[in-house]
């Protein structure tokens, strides 16, 4: 038999008001299993609380349930008094006679008897609840980063200067992602590449800092302060130790004329290469579809000019685990291409632009490159068809952004933005040329963005148009753009000479594999879920994976780089203690009874259930198990709702719990 | 002889009911035939055996054995009056149904006595009547009963071809029966009897079985029957003479009911010590207990064999185990 | 006060419907105090078994409350609770339950008002209903063979309903039926 | 016994002492709360009761104290199953139910004059407690006492003071042991399984009644370590615990073969055990 | 195009289509046991008395010869398979006889991770339908004996076997006698539902039947063995029959694949099956599942979609 002890509060005189806590006490007092019982004035005053405590030494209470206020309000003094009468905490209640009694009832005789209801039912809880020790989680304090944008560069660098280790996986051969790509940027004009290859410099120096480029996320295992990452390192075909960066392989290379990927296609790479000069690492790689090497088996000039002997063409995929204790995503983004089939996608093409089809029409990140110091034209505004200047420049806004019916209905955020950019930079560059603007709204929150943007207007002659290009097409060496001007009212027809498509930004191929690996959730456009939308937006619902960047969502510079330093102060918070501590409501499984149907598996959104071989002695399966890992079950009960033999239990809503309240009703 | 038609039988239960005594019979029940109590002697159905036996009259479902309640802070516990039992008439069993009692009672008196199972015997009447029904599933005569054996009934009835029933006071309880309504029976010779339809399974040697079963504790047989056997209770619950039972509290740790109920010996858990050891852990053995039981143990232990020979576990094994079929195997093996 | 006052039992998640609840009473709104309200962490956490014992146990009315689709603090407790609920509320209805005694709701930490609606509504709901009788009966409800004091026509609650003008056809019998009546 | 009795009525009994043997295991010493059933609560030394927590149901044990000991019953359980989980969670000055007493016991007055060797492995020394105790306290009537009793650990060892007290006793020899690893490094006994640690200790068999008591597996092999010291089967006893529910010989659980282990034993000689059907 | 008008002719399936199906799975049984493929197949041999068949688990040639399939084979074999009932998969590979119903429960028992296809060597039965009970059995199947689940079967053809026994063959033109009982009940009065449920779990005895030839009924400890916290009552009164029966219901719904084998072997005629039937009904109109068509990931009840119904809520 229990010995609890009911402390009913009159809170001054907003409870006992309308209730009648003497009555309430003394009705308490009568439960089976109350040992004691009394009402105060105030409990979670000083006196109040020493009270308690006294109460559960003298009556030796091994429960205690305070009827007061709301346990939102305060649960957690209660229970830090009672642990500190030496009760476990969790075997403290509250039962809320106020918030839901006192406050909302006027009737006394009727708001007594129910706030004797109850409390009648919370001793029940109290009763049946167990003693629950917290859960101590060790962390490895050492931060795995995705993605070496700027995003991942930002986070991997702020972790690293808090002194933990870093390591940063890149897919492509060197970090920079699309911000080494960006010529000017907004709302300030600066050169991109200055702001940004001092920092992957800094990551590449960095002592804390270990960068893996060309290397995927091949499995995550474990959970929060306990990752088993293992990375895929492709074969570069370069031996990393023994590459000086010297280069000479590139020059000598037979194999000049491949499209390269960093200028979108319109400069050329050869087949061993760096994707840009300021890459980092500066270690070439080998593009085997494309190296002769490899194709015929006939070249092997790399190797022969290469002094250290750092080609190996004979070079395999391998793979590393690392072991880290947080992990941030910033897997970035990719732009919208336009071709995209129908049946490969629920998203639909923008065959009416032309974009694929005709030379002319480009991408904004095209037009980076082509306004860029280190681009393919060298800075020069030069179409691709035949190297023109172009003289009239249409530039088109929500390319895929914002229309519901073509599959996309967000905001892509950046768009307005750095088409205001782009006129500045074609205005700069072209001084005679003229740039036109079709838009749908001007969307410019942000510090000095609105200025930026009036500038453009206003003080760059870009001629803004509010309304969507309908069609478009090939005239000679001109491209007609035929739209309407809402605004005025008129069907509008320009004759470019460049068209440059804002497209909308898109989560990157393959993030939802990588979600799945990662065992983290994400919407239906693939950009990757924030815990809580307002105060978890850096956060994954499963716990130690953070996000950073553009894989959330559509973000600009600075957002990503405020998110991506975010991030890694939620790492630091996490790296701050050696265990982590947490709530122990959690579930538990009982081995003895679970059949491993693993229904508990399917419906835990925090992918905290792992299937766990039961053997026998000689090492034979006996049977398969679910086991929740505590440093990751997120404590929702989901799980025991559903298994249908009640072989999982939430630690402090158990059945028996929930049973005898409602046998209590 | 004493013969009562059909209209007077209907007519002697509407009077008991009408003594407020608990007239049970067979009775249509949805889509079954159960005993259930009759409230009219209309009600009482005679053309089909039912779905459980009668063995419910004394030996319920489901009881309650005591109850308790925390008063202040003590515990109170309170008995059941079973001095409320009601006086029962049991209408229409046949001789594997009305034998059923005559076989329990050594069991629930050898020496504690149930006293739940008791006082229920003692307050009730047995109006068994002779069998002209049967399937192939029936072998009453197999364990040595017939379809006109009078054993176990107080009184019992003939069905005669004209539609009236001869009958016999078995015992006094019988004889006080027909006495009370004497106005109902009538003397004569009365019409010939229904013919009893004949059996598949012919009368078996139980003692020969009986030794078989001793030397052959363990045998291939059991692991066959097990391999099929999916455990569930059907066969027990609805068997005349199976009392295997179950005790559980129900209600609060403060207020509550104790309650005995049926159970069966073929529920994998049936056995099964708190420590983890279960002597009977697997189906192999819970069977052969069954069959153990009911054509060794018993017998050993009270003279008497525990079957009736009503085929009703036949009948509802959702897997077509056969224990006439198994008792005529070991039969043909036994020497 | 009135004459029938109704136990209505509601299963709230804590994150929403509980902090619904308690924003009502920092409003000071005023609703019945027939509820009950019991805590889950999320609605996910509510077996239906719960629904069905707190009728057996006596409620009148259930209510189940939590957090708005996309709300749930838990991510998806509520999306997996709507779905049992949809599936339990169907095997409810077949088997006969009133469905109108049986309330779901989505009302959010913001929604004080909204909970003073519900609980209001499916209160006075009930009330106009009347007590249920259904499983508070069946608790009680025993088997023919179980019951101490059966007697035929009483134990099971059934009543003489033979045609005794048709059985009683002979004046002897009516003498000897009469003589015992 | 009385005619009409409800034979599944327990009688109350208060708990009035609760020592913890080891972690898991507990005894409750009982007293009934009936004057007229505590005084006239009689017992022999081998029978078991069905205690009840209310609200959870009924469990068997045997009655751990010596029938000599009068004014309180105990009972020794592990916490294992539903019932005994529940019967740790009461405590001092609850209420418990106690039915019985069941059973047959250890024929003591057969044993007047002759030495006895208790044999017991972890949990089970409760049931031979009571045996020895009862002889302790009748100790001239015996000759040689010895005591053989084996636990997993150091820590799974039960009545860990009156193991003391035994050995500190002139009349009694204990021999106590832990399997291997079990051993704590203060540990004053022996370290090995009771069956071997048996066959070291020899007891005589001459003119002595060997007592033995522990799960299946212990038994299975000390029952040939007998053999071999030279006890006949018939001068071999043991209790059995099967599932038991009603305690009285109707609910058809714990019956081995033919024979009820509530009514016809728990006690049995080792001839008896081996006669019965290979169930056991 | 042929199945179908082969369909509207039968107006019985005669015993000689039984024979050919009993002799594909002998011939096939006797294979994979001689090829040691399997360690056993679990299939039917026939009973004592006349029109009945018992499940048998065969590891021998010989045995396998005596293998037989009639409409009195009605039991769902997959209930053998899983490891709290019998556990025969422990040995090795194994085959069995299914019908298409009871393909559902095997695809059912894949999904929830108690079966691997690779463990199973699967002789399926081209199924025209099995006896209902208390007919008359005669070795032809008509109109007049085919049980009642079987007039509504969608699943003649068992999809996913490793062999299939026996060519296509319905019965034509058969009420759905299942689906009418179920609209009739759901016409019922509220009240009337409520006292046509109540009498029926009334009659129960929980002997378990129902829960032991389920073949989703695997759990190790049943919620209604369990009475500490008890969410069911252990006794056989009305009030914990009811209750069983609420909590059976909901715990297989998404997941029965409609064998019905609980409403056969329910020894008190307690027409179960109408509860899952409904339960199926409500989970295709409501998620577009139907259970045990294939193995899946996930089942209707442990998945969701942002925007499922919810015009039941407030």
């Amino acid at each position: 038999m229990s010995r609890i002890g009911v402390f009913v509060c009159h809170c001054g005189e907003n409870i006992s008001r309308t209730v009648d806590v003497e009555q309430v006490a003394k009705a308490a007092g009568e439960i089976p299993g109350v040992a004691y019982s009394c009402d105060y004035k105030y409990m979670c005053s000083d006196p109040g609380q020493t009270l308690l405590k006294k109460a559960v030494a003298e009556h030796k209470l091994d429960g205690v349930l305070v009827a007061a206020c709301s346990p939102r309000m305060h649960e957690k003094t209660f229970r830090k008094a009672a642990e500190s009468a030496g009760l476990n905490p969790y075997l403290c209640e509250m039962a809320n006679i106020r918030e839901h009694c006192s406050w909302v009832h006027e009737d006394r005789e009727m708001a007594t008897e129910k706030a004797t209801g109850i409390v009648k039912l919370m001793v029940e809880r109290v009763r049946k609840g167990k003693s629950l020790a917290p859960i101590t989680v060790p962390v490895t304090k050492r931060a795995l980063v995705i993605g070496g944008g700027i995003a991942g560069i930002q986070a991997a660098l702020d972790i690293a200067d808090a002194g933990h280790r870093v390591v940063l996986v890149e897919r492509d051969p060197s970090i920079g992602g699309h911000m080494a790509q960006l010529s000017e940027t907004f709302p300030t004009l600066d050169c991109s590449q200055c702001i940004m290859t001092p920092k992957m410099v800094d990551v590449a120096n960095h002592p804390n800092i270990t960068l893996y480029t060309y290397a995927e996320i091949e499995k995550v295992d474990g959970y929060i302060g306990n990752f088993q990452v293992t990375v895929k390192h492709k074969a570069r075909s370069v031996d990393e130790s023994k590459c000086t960066g010297c280069g000479v392989c590139m020059t000598k290379c037979p194999k000049k004329k491949i499209p390269n990927e960093f200028d979108q296609g319109h400069g050329m790479r050869p087949a061993i290469y760096v994707p840009f000069p300021q890459a980092v690492p500066n270690t070439p790689v080998i593009d085997r579809e494309n190296c002769t090497m490899f194709q015929s088996g006939k070249c092997g000039v790399c190797a022969k000019v290469c002094g250290p002997g750092a080609v190996d063409y004979e070079q395999t995929d391998s793979f590393t685990v690392e072991d880290v204790g947080a992990i941030v995503v910033a897997t970035g983004f990719k732009l919208y291409t336009i071709d995209r089939k129908p049946e490969d996608s629920p998203i639909q093409g923008y065959g009416e632009f032309g974009y694929g089809t005709i030379p002319d029409v480009i991408d904004g990140m095209t037009f980076e490159r082509l306004a860029s110091a280190s681009g393919p034209t060298g800075g020069k505004i030069l179409r691709p068809s035949d190297g023109k200047e172009p003289k009239q420049v249409v530039f088109i806004q929500c390319v895929g952004s914002r229309a519901r019916e073509k599959g996309i209905s967000y905001c892509s955020k950046v768009c307005c933005m750095y088409t205001a950019k782009h006129t500045m930079l074609y205005h700069h560059k072209v001084h005679d040329g003229q740039a036109y603007v079709f838009f749908m709204d001007a969307r410019t929150p942000g510090k000095g963005y609105d200025e930026f943007w009036r500038r453009a207007v206003e003080e760059e002659e870009a001629v803004y148009i509010r309304g969507m290009v309908s069609r478009m097409y090939q005239k000679g060496d001109k491209i007609v753009v035929m739209g309407s001007d809402i605004q005025v009212g008129v069907q509008v027809e320009i004759e470019a000479d460049l068209v440059v498509l804002a497209t909308a930004v898109q989560a990157q191929d393959g993030a939802d594999l990588l979600a799945q690996k990662l065992g983290i959730s994400y919407d239906k456009y693939n950009f990757y879920s924030e815990a809580h939308a307002k105060l978890k937006p850096v956060e994954c619902a499963t716990a130690g994976i953070y996000l950073a960047g553009a894989c959330q969502g559509p973000k600009d510079i600075p957002d990503t780089v405020s998110q991506a330093s975010a991030a890694a102060a939620k790492v630091m918070t996490l790296f701050a203690k050696d265990q982590l501590e947490r709530d122990p409501v959690v579930a538990k499984v009982n081995e003895k009874y679970c059949v491993g149907c693993f229904a508990c598996k399917k419906v835990c959104a925090y992918g905290a259930i792992e299937e766990k071989e039961i053997r026998d002695r000689q090492g034979n399966l006996v049977k398969k198990v679910a086991y929740v890992n505590p440093g990751v079950c997120g404590g929702c009960g989901t799980c025991q709702a559903t298994c249908p033999s009640k072989s999982i239990e939430l630690d402090g809503y158990t059945d028996e719990q929930i049973m005898a309240m409602i046998e209590a009703l | 002889m004493q013969i009562i038609t059909e209209q007077n039988l209907r007519n002697l239960i509407d009077l008991l009911v009408k003594e407020a005594k608990l007239v049970v019979g067979p009775k249509l029940s949805g889509s079954v035939v159960l005993y259930e109590p009759l409230t009219a002697g209309t009600e009482l159905t005679l053309d089909a055996l039912p779905r459980r036996s009668s063995k419910e009259l004394f030996f319920p479902v489901c009881e309650d054995i005591l109850s308790y309640k925390r008063e202040g802070g003590a515990m109170k516990v309170t008995d059941v009056d079973r001095s409320k039992f009601p006086e029962t008439v049991l209408f229409g069993a046949p001789p594997c149904d009305a034998g059923s009692p005559s076989i329990l009672d050594a069991v629930m008196s050898w020496d504690y006595k149930d006293e739940f199972y008791l006082e229920r015997r003692k307050k009730s009447t047995i109006v068994g009547i002779a069998c002209t029904k049967g399937d192939d599933a029936c072998f009453c005569r197999a364990v040595g009963l017939a379809p006109d054996t009078e054993n176990g009934s107080d009184l019992f009835l003939t069905p005669l071809k004209d539609g009236s029933y001869a009958c016999n006071a078995v015992t006094e309880k019988g004889q006080a029966l027909v006495a009370a309504h004497k106005n109902l029976f009538a003397e004569g010779a009365g019409a010939e009897p229904v013919p009893f339809v004949d059996q598949a399974v012919q009368k078996l040697d139980l003692v020969k079985i009986k030794k078989w079963l001793e030397e052959h504790f363990e045998d291939p047989l059991w692991e066959r029957i097990a391999d099929i056997c999916v455990g569930c209770g059907a066969c027990a619950f609805i068997c005349p003479a199976c009392h295997c039972f179950d005790i559980n509290d129900e209600g609060s740790t403060d207020d509550g009911v104790r309650r005995k109920h049926w159970d069966a010996c073929g529920f994998a858990k049936f056995t099964n010590h708190a420590s983890g050891h279960n002597p009977r852990d697997v189906q192999n053995k819970r069977y052969r207990n069954r069959i153990m039981h009911k054509f060794k143990y018993y017998d050993d232990k009270f003279g008497k064999t525990l079957c009736t020979g009503c085929g009703r576990c036949i009948r509802a094994c959702p897997v077509g185990i056969d224990i006439a079929e198994i008792l005529e195997t070991i039969n043909g093996k036994a020497e | 006060m009135h004459d029938f006052e109704p136990k209505i039992v509601a299963f709230v998640c804590t994150w929403c419907t509980y902090a619904g609840a308690d924003l009502a009473g920092t409003s000071r709104m005023q609703y019945p105090p027939n509820v009950r309200v019991l805590k889950f962490p999320c609605t996910g956490r509510i077996d239906p078994v719960f629904i069905l014992r707190a009728f057996q146990k006596g409620a009148d009315g259930v209510l189940v409350s939590g957090c708005h689709p996309g709300d749930c603090h838990y991510m998806a407790g509520n999306f997996h609770a709507r779905r049992r609920f949809a599936a339990f509320r169907a095997l409810l209805d077949f088997i006969g339950v009133d469905l109108n005694r049986l309330q779901f709701s989505w009302v959010s930490a913001a929604e004080g008002g909204k909970w003073v609606e519900v609980v209001t509504d499916l209160t006075e709901r009930v009330r106009t209903m009347g007590p249920m009788p259904e499983f508070k009966e069946l608790e009680h409800e025993e088997l023919w063979s179980t019951f101490a004091e059966a007697t035929a026509g009483k134990s099971t609650g059934l009543n003489i309903t033979g045609d005794r003008s048709q059985v009683l056809n002979t004046p002897e019998l009516k003498e000897a039926y009469d003589s015992i009546s | 016994m009385c005619e009409s009795k409800n034979i599944y009525l327990p009688n109350l009994a208060t708990i009035e002492t609760i020592v913890d043997e080891t972690p898991d295991v507990r005894t409750l010493r009982l007293v009934f709360q009936d004057e007229a059933v505590r005084e006239n609560f009689n017992f022999r030394a081998g029978q078991f009761a069905e205690y009840s927590s209310f609200g959870f149901g009924e469990s068997t044990f045997c009655i751990a104290s010596a029938p000599t000991r009068k004014g309180y019953i105990e009972c020794c359980f592990r916490s294992v199953g539903r019932v005994t989980e529940s019967l740790r969670r009461l405590e001092v000055g609850d209420t418990v139910g106690v039915r019985g007493p069941y059973g047959n016991s250890f024929p003591i007055e057969e044993f007047y004059g002759k030495s006895l060797v208790f044999i017991a492995g972890g949990i089970a020394l409760p049931p031979l407690r009571t045996v020895i105790w009862n002889c302790l306290d009748l100790r001239d009537k015996f000759k040689d006492i010895t005591i053989v009793y084996g636990a997993r650990s150091e820590a799974d060892l039960v009545y860990k003071h009156e193991l003391k007290e035994w050995q500190e006793r002139g009349d009694v020899r204990l021999v106590k042991c832990v399997d291997p690893g079990g051993a704590g490094p203060d540990f004053d006994g022996k370290v090995g399984f009771v069956p071997t640690v048996l066959e070291e200790a020899a007891p005589s068999a001459e003119n002595t009644i060997a007592l033995v008591c522990g799960p299946p597996i212990m038994i299975k092999f000390t029952l040939p370590v007998l053999e071999r010291l030279g006890f006949s089967d018939d001068n071999i006893y043991t209790t059995l615990e099967n599932r038991m529910k009603c305690g009285v010989g109707k609910c058809g659980r714990c019956n081995v073969g033919n024979v009820y282990v509530c009514k016809d034993g728990p006690v049995f000689t080792a001839r008896e055990v081996k006669a019965m059907s290979q169930e056991f | 195009m042929n199945a179908k008008a082969n369909k509207n002719q039968l107006t019985s399936i005669e015993p000689a289509y039984y024979e050919a199906v009993t002799e594909a799975i002998r011939k096939e049984a006797v294979k994979i046991l001689k090829e040691d493929t399997v360690v056993g197949v679990v299939g039917y041999l026939p009973g004592r008395r006349k029109g009945t068949a018992t499940p048998a688990l065969v590891t021998s040639v010989e045995e396998a010869e005596k293998l037989v399939f009639s409409p009195a084979c009605v039991n769902n074999l997959s209930v053998y398979l899983t490891k709290a009932k019998k556990g025969v998969l422990k040995q090795g590979k194994v085959g069995i006889v299914a019908k298409g119903c009871d393909m559902r429960a095997l695809a059912g028992l894949m999904t929830e991770s108690q079966l691997q296809r690779e463990d199973l060597f699967i002789i399926g039965v081209v199924c025209p339908g099995v006896y209902g009970f208390g007919v008359e059995r005669t070795g032809t199947l008509t109109e007049a004996n085919i049980a009642r689940k079987c007039r509504e079967c969608i699943v003649h053809m068992p999809e996913g076997a490793d062999v299939a026994a026996g060519t296509h063959a319905e019965l034509a033109d058969l009420t759905p006698e299942e689906a009418e009982e179920m609209a009739r009940i759901e016409a019922m009065p509220q009240a009337e539902r409520w006292a046509f449920w109540k009498e029926h779990f009334s009659r129960c005895i929980r002997c378990m039947a129902c829960r032991q030839v389920c073949p989703f009924c695997y759990c190790e400890q049943c919620l209604c063995d369990k009475n500490r916290p008890q969410a069911v009552e252990s006794s056989p009164r009305p009030a914990g029959n009811m209750a069983w029966h609420l909590v059976r219901a909901m715990h297989l719904a998404g997941r029965c694949g409609g064998c019905a084998e609980c409403e056969r072997v329910c020894p008190m005629d307690i027409p179960l099956n109408l509860l899952n039937r409904r339960m199926a009904k409500e989970l295709k109109e409501l998620y577009d599942y139907e259970a045990g068509l294939a193995p899946v990931e996930k089942g209707p009840l442990n998945q969701y979609k942002e925007d499922d119904d919810q015009s039941f809520i407030k």
